[in-house]
């Protein structure tokens, strides 16, 4: 039996969390070491994972499989196709830049705060985040992968609700009450998620007869495996809602901005840019490989509900008062884009999805805690106690702004790329829904040169005037994370060669072909 | 009797079934109704010796017998000492505290009645095979023959049972003493150190008209001293006040003593009472 | 040779690269290597230019692909560029242009503290307008569309610390952005329509798809050119964009960026020779911007800002021969040249005077300034006898030509009305711009102490200022004749934009006299007005047309209005419509279990009859249910 | 007359019982309502008894006797030590189950 990759990728983090949350308190700087460690290790395995895995090969490579439940027919299968390869080293990429952006953030002496705060278990928490997010993209087995989906929010509840954000205007525990709102009300709305979507799983695994993706999805494709249209339409659902709960989707997305805004920055990204992307992954890989007509037929409602998003979410952003706030309505409209690209079911619109996915994590870790950085030197999170820090932090300020333009999708950056694919790949099917969503580039110019300017720009206030710039472990975070999102921006090839053909097995799920040029259709 | 035990009763049965059926609900509703606890006991207790009568007449020898015997007898006897005990004659209020109570207590009653009677109703209970070869060989040696073969089990858990439950019973009303009892030079002393009532409590009742420990004795001026009522009836609310029936009286004696003087009141209704007294007298 | 194109893009942008990242240690010599980069830039784009003309006219053309862009299923972007004759203008035009502020910018920025920085946005920009213009597909056409849009939002907002800047630049970002959703628009139904977005394929294949298809790809391309060239409805940021440093408005919004949409529908000229209703649209805009920029140009006293309102009206005018098809392409860009220097030199003029009055632009308090400093004097005076087209000088010939293509539109009432604004234009041009020059040179010594006494001493401006002025003032001069010479220019684009002779409505002479005429009329005029009495140093009440002029005939107004309180409005609902609604759903969900629990909570009265009903009342629904099924 | 109607008779005691069971807050009295019910009980496998021909209803209804005694015993045992605590036997006054 050949190495199991996959399950070493996910266990290094899994065994890094132990052991950093064994190391006594009074050794807490070598716990930080070790999570470090610990999550470059995995990059190096994700890498790994990159480097064996051919994108032209098989649909799911470097599988794994082991009886688990016998009775129920619970396996313990894993596999990975070009999507879950391109997310898997996006999510262990990230982790060591949320390590080191979070070096201080639970440290009780460097804080400052009187609260007792455990550093290794921050760093513990994230790590076990980590495992749990790269083992759900590689699960080929729907009840392990609700199992994950579930147990990934025990972690995040406690970052939450437990290291929330210092920088408030009240007191520690007026801090620590909306702290625990967010971190509840976090957990209620994945929670119902959740549970409905296990209704959704016991009634797949009554009509199927087991839980494996590839065989229910043969069986679905080869026709073997009939569903009534009902049925299928009401399991879809199901794991729909829990999806669009984590993605999240216009209405539900209302958790988002309150963990966002009480998390600490590094926790804030793992929010949106890992644990999230879940969320639209499993869109991808769940309900369009189990329910292909049941997908088809909510098309419309879930386009209509992602432009929502795009714009609504877009235009609330312009109306935060608070940076983080106002970065995870951001998100919102973005998770709208990714939403919509992949029920376009057009190759440019879900490769456009994928891409959006690692891009918006790439961007959004950047602007977001470059701001987390800007919030623990002002210990605010209100827009209007900045003004002129771009004279007194040049380098932060230049950071911000390419986070800033990032978001906006500038030409030139990583995101641009997505978007416009995922514009593209709407268009060619829905072109008045393409048009609507293009409005949101105009109002992502508005909200992040509107933050920029009432933060960077303009007088000096006394409050910032001795603000310093970044600091190296700082810069040391923001410069890969830019370089990054320039590359990516100038050369996406690696990443699309990836994709490709994973979005070509999805739609031939779906039995979607794209729309012809209408002078070729003409032909 | 054996043969009143086929699928079809006698007449006797029948009539015996329809006069003393309805005196056991009779019974019964009186048992639910009636307002003191030692009633009911005794609607209860009269009830029960139907439902032996019953017993008998289906054919349960034993049972009628045991019934009587211990249910009626013995249960129900333990019922009237508690009765007796916790008080004879506070009556209970039937007032109802608990809103709604009423209404969903008489339609769950209700419910449950129409159900049994539509289930029974329903059941095909067409076969009936008496008991005539059952009790063949007597029916107390019937049931011996089960109890002590093919129950044997559940009777001598049943045994224990009931030695665990006389256990209990004693355990729950048994106090245990924790500490020595004072003696009465202790008491003595103890009462004078708190100075309160030194002398000996004032003995209740004035007027030995009726078992006079409930009868609070009068002050004076007329008014009863709850000091002299047993401090548990004291407690329970149980004194009865006869103070007013005691002015009462005093005043009918005084207004009689008057009368036999001749002296007359104020007022005319009093004079003309007092010249009919006159005449009265004349007559003799 | 076509190997050299990327040279072009990569020299700034590894400047800008440099500068950006490198740090304080490259303060003292960046200035340096941003100028150097422009100028190689500028070499390489000779060197190509001489190897062009080596070639015959049909074969100029060159092609050079690095590498796939975007390989998705069914959609290929490139990174390819291609450099014809229209887009070697273009090149010629950027990087000599761009060198030259650059050398201006040297002087100017002297003592600025963050010199290193806007050479590094200098560079920026450069390398994103190459882009622009050497791209062969419309996808990386948006690039440096965007790109210049950055570009041009760092250097209006250069001075950050002005809030006035910064809201500028960001005015100037967001309209821009309105633009580039139509380009993207454009170009995702290009993709549809084609199934490609470069050039070559989609302007070939014009003929295979309907009418109504092109009308609605040309109408989107006009709005992003429309962006792009400060075109009404969305010209409202240039004026504000002259917050930014003078050479920002020379370069970005006079000489170059400005014209990309000028470029974007000469470029797609197919798709509009192909759909008459755009072509209609685009000479509207064109005409209406014409009049637009120039009434407001008459009523500026910021000498920045009029001249701003100038550019406007300029770029009306090459909108307008663009949208006149293959008569008037040709026409179009040559005045997008002519124009470049000639507007790039009365920007560095104005900037020269600002540079010796402590940075005062107010034309009331200049006056006089002639004796103060004379080659500004001279080079802003022959910059202003071309743009008003003073017979012989650049701009006579290429915007006559311009007039003369608008009368020969349609042989019906269009060719006299859109001749005829392109003429009033003309006039009007005249009057503001002599109004310009007497305000500024010319009359009374007109400027005071400021409020902390510092009199402001004129003075010519450093060499490394007046060179740049003294050569943007030959091609001012010169290059409209040398253009016309033998009709070389036309020749030289024909091949790329086609051409037609325009046969007026009127005889071509007859326009030329009047088209004198009119400049002539209007110059006095101005003269009448500002030079034979005094110019108050306050601003007069003035007419109504006047008043609005002044506020940009109150399209600021009109947007703050609907677009900044309406959004304001929408946005501050949403966000209690979110708290209240969309939120209070989830809360509400929640309160009312809460509730519910509170009651459910009252019926645990703790009295164990209670308790006896409910489960004497189930038990009694159990055997109910129970034999319900039994009979069932 | 057919025997059924001896089940008629203890289904209408049993309803009797249990309404009073929840209507009398005397615990006493509640306690003879449940012996009522249990008596009602017993009539029916009495008359069960009587229908199959075998003697088993008839065990059943003796043990409940028994269990009935036991449980009157303790039922008895606690309500005098409650009324030893408390001075009420009211079922009402004994409201702990609330928080």
């Amino acid at each position: 039996m050949s190495f199991p990759l996959l399950t070493a990728t996910a266990a290094v983090p899994a065994i890094g969390a132990i052991v950093t949350a064994a190391v006594p308190a009074a050794r807490r700087t070598a716990a930080k070491w070790l999570a470090l460690f610990f999550s470059l290790a995995t990059l190096v395995l994700a890498i790994v994972i990159g480097v064996r895995f051919a994108p032209g090969g098989e649909r799911y490579q470097l599988t794994e499989s082991h009886a688990w439940i016998a009775d129920f027919g619970v396996r313990y299968e894993l596999g990975v196709d070009g999507i879950g390869v391109a997310l898997i080293g996006l999510t262990a990429l990230l982790i060591p830049f949320v390590i080191l952006a979070g070096w201080h953030d639970a440290d009780p002496e460097e804080t400052g705060s009187k609260r007792w705060r455990p550093t290794q278990g921050f760093f513990a928490l994230i790590l076990m985040v980590e495992a749990m997010v790269i083992l759900s993209f590689e699960a080929t087995d729907v009840f392990l992968f609700y199992i994950l989906f579930e147990a990934m929010l025990i972690p995040m509840y406690f970052l939450i609700g437990g290291f929330g954000d210092r920088a408030h205007a009240g007191s520690d525990e007026k801090a620590a009450t909306q702290r625990s709102y967010a971190a509840v009300k976090f957990l209620l709305y994945n929670l119902a998620g959740g549970l409905i979507m296990l209704a959704a799983v016991i009634g797949l695994y009554v009509v199927a007869g087991n839980f494996s993706l590839q065989e229910i999805a043969a069986a679905r494709a080869s026709g073997e495996l009939e569903m009534a249209t009902n049925t299928e339409r009401l399991l879809f659902l199901g794991f729909f809602f829990a999806f669009a709960v984590k993605a999240p989707l216009w209405p539900l997305h209302t958790w988002l901005p309150n963990a966002m805004g009480e998390a600490t920055a590094p926790v804030a990204v793992l929010i949106t840019a890992v644990v999230d992307k879940v969320g639209t992954f499993a869109m991808l890989r769940f309900c369009l490989q189990l329910f292909p007509e049941a997908s088809k037929w909510a098309t419309p409602v879930i386009l209509v509900l992602a432009l929502i998003s795009i714009v609504y979410g877009a235009l609330l952003a312009v109306g935060q008062r608070d940076i983080k706030r106002l970065v995870a309505y951001a998100s919102i409209s973005h998770f709208g884009f990714i939403i919509m690209g992949i029920f376009a079911m057009t190759s440019q619109g879900q490769s456009g999805a994928t891409l959006y996915m690692i891009n918006h994590g790439i961007s959004t870790a950047a602007l977001m805690l470059v701001a987390g950085f800007l919030i623990s030197r002002r210990g605010s999170r209100l827009i209007a106690d900045y003004g002129g820090v771009q004279k007194v932090a040049p380098v932060l300020a230049g950071t911000f702004l390419v986070g800033s333009l990032a978001t906006l999708s500038l030409p030139g950056l990583a995101p641009f790329v997505s978007e416009f694919l995922v514009l593209v790949g709407t268009f060619t099917r829905y072109p008045v829904v393409g048009i609507i969503a293009t409005f949101g580039i105009v109002l992502a110019a508005l909200y992040t040169l509107v933050l920029y300017q009432r933060t960077m720009t303009g007088p000096v206030k006394v409050e910032v005037a001795r603000m310093p710039d970044l600091r190296v472990r700082e810069l040391v975070v923001v410069a890969p994370l830019i370089a990054l999102l320039i590359f990516l921006g100038v050369y996406p090839k690696p990443v699309t060669e990836l994709v490709n053909p994973a979005v070509g097995h999805t739609l031939s799920d779906v039995q979607k072909k794209d729309p012809k040029p209408e002078v070729e259709a003409a032909k | 009797m054996s043969t009143l035990a086929a699928y079809a009763t006698s007449s006797g049965e029948a009539l015996q079934f329809w006069v003393l059926g309805t005196v056991a609900v009779i019974g019964a509703l009186a048992t639910v109704f009636m307002k003191k606890a030692v009633h009911s006991a005794l609607c209860l207790a009269g009830t029960m010796i139907i439902l032996a009568v019953f017993y008998l007449a289906n054919g349960a020898y034993f049972l009628g017998i045991v019934q009587v015997v211990v249910y009626t007898g013995a249960i129900m006897m333990l019922f009237l000492f508690v009765v007796m005990l916790v008080g004879v004659t506070a009556a209970d209020s039937l007032k109802e505290t608990i809103k709604g109570q009423r209404w969903l207590a008489a339609l769950c009653g209700l419910g449950f009645a129409v159900l049994l009677v539509g289930g029974i109703g329903n059941a095909s209970l067409k076969e009936f095979n008496g008991l005539a070869q059952a009790n063949s060989a007597g029916n107390t040696e019937g049931l011996a023959a089960l109890i002590f073969t093919k129950y044997v089990f559940a009777f001598e858990i049943t045994g224990a049972l009931l030695i665990t439950a006389a256990v209990g019973a004693m355990v729950l009303t048994h106090r245990e003493r924790t500490e020595r009892a004072k003696t009465q030079r202790e008491l003595a002393e103890e009462r004078v150190r708190e100075g309160k009532h030194l002398p000996p409590l004032p003995a209740p009742g004035v007027y030995a008209r009726h078992n006079a420990v409930d009868i609070a004795g009068l002050l004076p001026d007329g008014t009863p001293s709850e000091l002299t009522v047993n401090k548990t009836l004291r407690d329970r609310g149980q004194i009865r006040d006869v103070s007013s029936e005691a002015l009462n009286d005093l005043k009918a004696l005084e207004q009689r003593s008057d009368e036999r003087l001749g002296r007359s009141g104020d007022a005319a209704s009093s004079t003309d009472d007092a010249a009919s007294g006159d005449k009265k007298e004349a007559a003799k | 040779m076509e190997n050299l194109i990327a040279l072009l893009v990569a020299a700034p942008l590894l400047g800008a690269a440099v500068l950006l990242c490198g740090g304080r240690r490259l303060d003292r010599s960046g200035h340096w290597i941003g100028t150097l980069l422009a100028v190689a830039s500028f070499a390489v784009g000779v060197l190509l230019f001489a190897d062009m003309l080596g070639k015959d006219a049909e074969h100029r053309a060159l092609h050079q692909s690095l590498f796939s862009w975007i390989p998705v299923e069914g959609f290929q972007a490139d990174v390819a560029f291609q450099l014809d004759q229209l887009s070697m203008t273009f090149v010629l035009l950027i990087t000599g242009v761009g060198s030259l502020i650059h050398v201006y910018s040297i002087g100017y920025m002297e003592h600025d503290e963050r010199r290193r920085r806007f050479f590094g946005y200098l560079n920026l920009f450069l390398a994103a307008m190459l882009l622009l213009v050497i791209a062969d597909n419309y996808l990386l056409l948006y690039v440096g569309w965007e790109g210049v849009g950055l570009a041009s939002y760092l250097l209006i907002g250069f001075w950050q610390h002005k809030p006035s800047a910064a809201t500028a630049a960001k005015k100037a970002f967001l309209v821009n952005r309105v633009g580039d959703m139509g380009l993207s628009i454009a170009i995702m139904l290009m993709f549809t329509t084609f199934g490609t977005f470069a050039f070559g394929p989609v302007l070939e294949s014009t003929g295979e798809t309907s009418e109504g298809m092109l009308t609605a790809i040309g109408l989107l391309l006009l709005l992003a050119a429309c962006g792009k060239s400060a075109q009404v409805p969305l010209q409202s940021w240039l004026g504000d964009a002259m917050e930014g440093p003078t050479p920002v408005s020379a370069l970005i919004h006079a000489a170059t960026m400005v014209t990309a949409g000028v470029y974007l529908i000469t470029r797609s000229g197919a798709i509009f020779n192909a759909a008459p209703d755009a072509q209609l649209a685009v000479v509207i805009v064109g005409a209406v911007t014409l009049l637009f920029g120039a009434i407001v140009g008459c009523a500026k006293d910021d000498i920045k800002k009029a001249l701003a309102g100038s550019t406007m009206s300029q770029i009306g005018y090459m909108i307008l021969a663009a949208g006149l098809g293959p008569i008037g392409y040709a026409f179009a860009i040559m005045h997008l040249v002519t124009h470049g220097f000639f507007k790039a030199g009365l920007f560095l003029g104005a900037g020269s005077v600002m540079h010796g009055m402590n940075d005062e632009v107010d034309m009331r308090k200049y006056g006089g300034l002639r004796k103060y400093m004379p080659v500004t004097f001279v080079t802003f005076g022959l910059g202003y006898l071309a743009i008003i087209g003073f017979p012989g000088l650049s701009g006579f010939w290429s915007k006559d030509k311009i007039i003369e293509a608008a009368f020969a539109y349609d042989d019906g009432i269009r060719g006299w009305i859109f001749g005829g604004v392109a003429l009033l234009g003309a006039g009007i041009t005249a009057f503001y711009m002599t109004r310009v020059m007497i305000m500024t040179f010319f009359g009374e010594k007109r400027w005071q102490p400021d409020e902390s006494g510092n009199e402001p001493h004129p003075h010519e401006s450093p060499k490394s200022m007046t060179i740049p002025m003294i050569v943007l003032a030959f091609g001012s001069v010169f290059a409209g004749g040398l253009f016309s010479l033998n009709e070389s220019f036309v020749k030289w684009l024909e091949p790329v934009t086609q051409f037609e002779h325009p046969h007026p409505v009127i005889s071509v002479p007859a326009i030329t006299a009047s088209t004198v005429v009119v400049l002539l009329l209007g110059a006095a005029l101005a003269y009448v007005m500002y030079g034979r009495k005094p110019v108050p140093v306050t601003a007069p009440r003035g007419s109504l047309l006047t008043r609005a002029a002044r506020r940009d005939l109150l399209q600021d107004d009109l947007n703050h209005v609907v677009l900044v309180r309406g959004g304001e409005h929408l946005t501050r609902s949403l966000v209690y419509v979110d708290h209240t609604m969309v939120d209070g759903v989830v809360n509400g969900t929640a309160a009312g279990f809460g509730g519910l629990s509170g009651r459910m909570r009252k019926m645990q009265n703790g009295f164990a009859r209670s308790y006896a009903v409910s489960m004497f009342g189930g038990t009694a629904i159990l055997i109910a249910a129970t034999l319900l099924m039994r009979a069932v | 007359m057919s025997p059924v109607n001896y089940l008629y008779l203890a289904a209408l005691l049993f309803a009797i019982g249990s309404t009073g069971v929840l209507i009398r807050r005397n615990a006493i009295v509640v306690f003879m309502c449940i012996e009522l019910m249990l008596n009602a009980c017993n009539l029916a496998l009495v008359t069960f008894s009587r229908m199959h021909g075998n003697l088993d209803g008839q065990i059943i209804a003796f043990f409940t006797m028994v269990v009935a005694a036991a449980e009157v015993v303790v039922g008895l045992a606690i309500i005098v030590s409650l009324f030893r605590s408390r001075h009420s036997a009211s079922v009402d006054d004994a409201s702990l189950m609330k928080l």
